[in-house]
């Protein structure tokens, strides 16, 4: 539970450090979904810690010296805050100087991330759909479609326990899901974006399914359409890629997908960034459907083997 | 004024750690770490006034949510344990009444 | 009229700030679970509301006025959800409360009390 | 004093790393070696973040009253890197949930021993088989 703790600080850190855009996204990833997936193993594994370590102190003497070592490679290192650190003397100046008028989008860090660098962000959505693609492959349980007189019992039984939080968490849901909209296509000007938004969007999910059960949730957000969604970010993404190659351009070069390059410009991030958002929502209901219907599956199965 | 408000909730941040660090029960944790996130709401939103960017406020709006939304989640997890190991509580404070 | 909102802010805020630390020290304080929680739960969200409120007043721009009015609105409805559910579930599992004892009684008590929960 | 007053991010970097690095290496238990891999990572975040820093720089978030901004491209990388990290989490969480009902421990050297006796058992079957139809 101190690993919320632990990621309010860092994002309030970051906020420090003036990375809005990573405060967002560590906020909702590091406060929320992590501990939460942490927690749900733990809760499926086992609780407590048997023994104590063989050789600590071995453990102990190799990181201590590896901690020197690193602390002795600090002393060259440029001053904190120096503008004339060799990080902000290549290509940091133009992007802080020229993107606004090569792509005509406030936030920086959205133009950096879908256009100068849309290779590495389309390398990165990958990545998030492949870990989807895995974790279903390890966690995946075929769901036999349960009796509804059996939900409606458990629903009932949930609904006494949980009233309140039931309806005023009925009246946050909407609002979370606009929020995350909101935060989808208000990226290109303040802190925001596809990745952000995504994980909002599979909150407001995750909670919905926390309190009204995985069945119900279920009903709501069939799961072949959740990993087709997934796979549709990623394909879109591609697509945008592929079509700017058919427009005469190179590969995810958005300047020649209209006659205006900057609208061209804005068309492209617009579409990358609704193709992340896609993806990363998708994979993180798809990753906390696996887990919390493994779990389900196995209490049942202990339930019948006993 | 603010910088003294922004000083007041860090301090108040601090004294829910260490109520957090303390325990005793279970309970006692999540209410510090629920505690701990209302005020990051309120230090960032400070924060933004302090440097003249209002933009944050976006920030914290997330904040309040997921906060709300792991609290809940831990909730209902340590009921899942309960129902796991016969009945008996996570972590009870056994005083003798 | 602009000292008079500077005014304003500025008891709202230091308001604000005194009940966030008076809920800091209640939750340090005080003895067992559900009293902290009276502490935390009551002075959070009346403290927010403060501070959000002197905050509104030293900006005039809309935009931020709404924001800081959703924040205000969400906590309004969160923090005592959340104290809710967080009480429901203690009591649930079985987490006794100090009840209706003399104060010779919890002073006998505490002591004991957190010596097996230290253990 | 300069010194400390513009190297202390790189310390506390390398402490929080060094915490994470003997959680990986000392603890058997394979989730709190997740725990420490993540905190490996954040250390890393802290690190690129604090490089891109600058002094007396904003938001990077242009505005026409602004002229000095922080550097925006570690604030990129970190951001996918914040997503991506939580996907392979969850990826090797799965992998630990599959472990666990495979074998019944989530501790790295348990696991190991059974491996090792379920070897044992298996070469000592198959001389048992070479011997017997002779």
């Amino acid at each position: 539970m101190l690993a919320g703790i632990y990621g309010l600080v860092s994002a309030s850190f970051f906020v420090v450090m003036d990375a809005v855009d990573v405060a967002f996204t560590e906020a909702s990833v590091g406060a929320g979904i992590s501990t939460l997936l942490m927690l749900t193993t733990v809760a499926m594994t086992e609780r407590t810690e048997r023994e104590a370590r063989h050789k600590p102190l071995l453990a102990f003497i190799v990181v201590f010296i590896t901690g020197i070592f690193l602390l002795y490679g600090t002393f060259d290192m440029p001053y904190f805050g120096s503008v004339d650190a060799p990080s902000h003397n290549h290509v940091g100046p133009r992007y802080t100087l020229d993107s606004m008028n090569e792509i005509g989008i406030p936030n920086m860090v959205t133009s950096v991330l879908a256009s100068y660098r849309g290779f590495d962000t389309f390398g990165e959505v990958t990545v998030i759909f492949t870990a989807g693609i895995g974790v279903l492959a390890l966690l995946g349980v075929v769901r036999r479609p349960e009796d509804n007189s059996v939900i409606e019992a458990v629903n009932d039984s949930m609904h006494e326990q949980h009233l309140i939080l039931r309806i005023i968490i009925k009246i946050l849901i909407p609002f979370i899901l606009l929020y995350a909209f909101y935060v989808q296509f208000h990226g290109d000007f303040g802190p925001g974006g596809g990745f952000q938004a995504g994980v909002i969007f599979a909150a407001g999910i995750i909670l919905y399914s926390m309190l009204f059960g995985l069945n119900i949730a279920l009903r709501v957000i069939k799961q072949p359409v959740v990993q087709l969604l997934s796979a549709i970010g990623v394909l879109m993404y591609g697509s945008v890629g592929v079509v700017s190659i058919l427009n005469g351009g190179s590969f995810l070069e958005y300047a020649v997908l209209s006659d205006d390059p900057i609208s061209g410009q804005h068309l492209g991030i617009l579409l990358i960034e609704l193709g992340v958002g896609l993806t990363v929502a998708s994979v993180m209901i798809i990753i906390y459907f696996s887990f919390s219907g493994r779990s389900e599956y196995r209490q049942s199965k202990e339930g019948t083997s006993l | 004024m603010i910088i003294a408000a922004t000083l007041a909730i860090l301090v108040v941040m601090v004294l829910a750690i260490i109520r957090g660090v303390v325990g005793p029960s279970l309970y006692d944790r999540i209410l510090a770490v629920n505690m701990f996130g209302t005020k990051t709401v309120l230090l960032i939103s400070l924060l933004g006034f302090v440097m003249g960017r209002p933009e944050f406020l976006d920030i914290a709006m997330l904040y309040a949510l997921i906060n709300f939304i792991s609290v809940i989640g831990v909730l209902r997890l340590s009921d899942a344990f309960d129902l796991e190991h016969n009945g008996q509580a996570v972590e009870p404070i056994k005083r003798d009444l | 009229m602009d000292t008079f909102l500077t005014y304003t802010s500025s008891l709202c805020l230091f308001f604000g700030a005194f009940l966030c630390l008076s809920g800091g020290i209640g939750i340090l304080r005080f003895p067992d679970f559900y009293t902290r929680m009276h502490a935390v739960g009551v002075t959070d969200t009346l403290a927010t509301a403060m501070i959000l409120i002197g905050l509104m007043l030293q900006n005039p721009e809309t935009l931020v006025i709404i924001k800081l009015i959703f924040i205000l609105l969400m906590t309004l409805f969160i923090s005592p959800a959340a104290s809710h559910a967080l009480a429901q579930a203690a009591l649930r599992n079985n987490l006794t409360p100090l009840l209706n004892l003399g104060k010779s009684a919890i002073e006998t008590n505490i002591p004991g009390g957190d010596k097996s929960s230290k253990s | 004093m300069t010194m400390i007053l513009g190297l202390y991010n790189y310390w506390v970097v390398i402490v929080l790393m060094m915490i994470g690095f003997y959680m990986i290496i000392a603890h058997g238990n394979l989730i709190k070696k997740i725990v420490g891999l993540n905190i490996f990572q954040t250390s890393v975040f802290i690190f690129y973040i604090s490089v891109g820093n600058i002094e007396g720089g904003s938001a990077p978030i242009w505005d026409e009253s602004i002229i000095l901004y922080s550097n925006p491209l570690p604030h990129v990388l970190i951001l996918t890197a914040i997503v991506v990290g939580l996907a392979t989490t969850a990826l090797a969480l799965a992998l630990i949930v599959r472990l666990n009902e495979a074998y019944g421990s989530i501790n790295e050297d348990e696991i190991q021993a059974m491996d090792n006796q379920d070897m044992v058992n298996h070469s000592l079957s198959n001389q048992h088989r070479d011997q017997e139809p002779c």
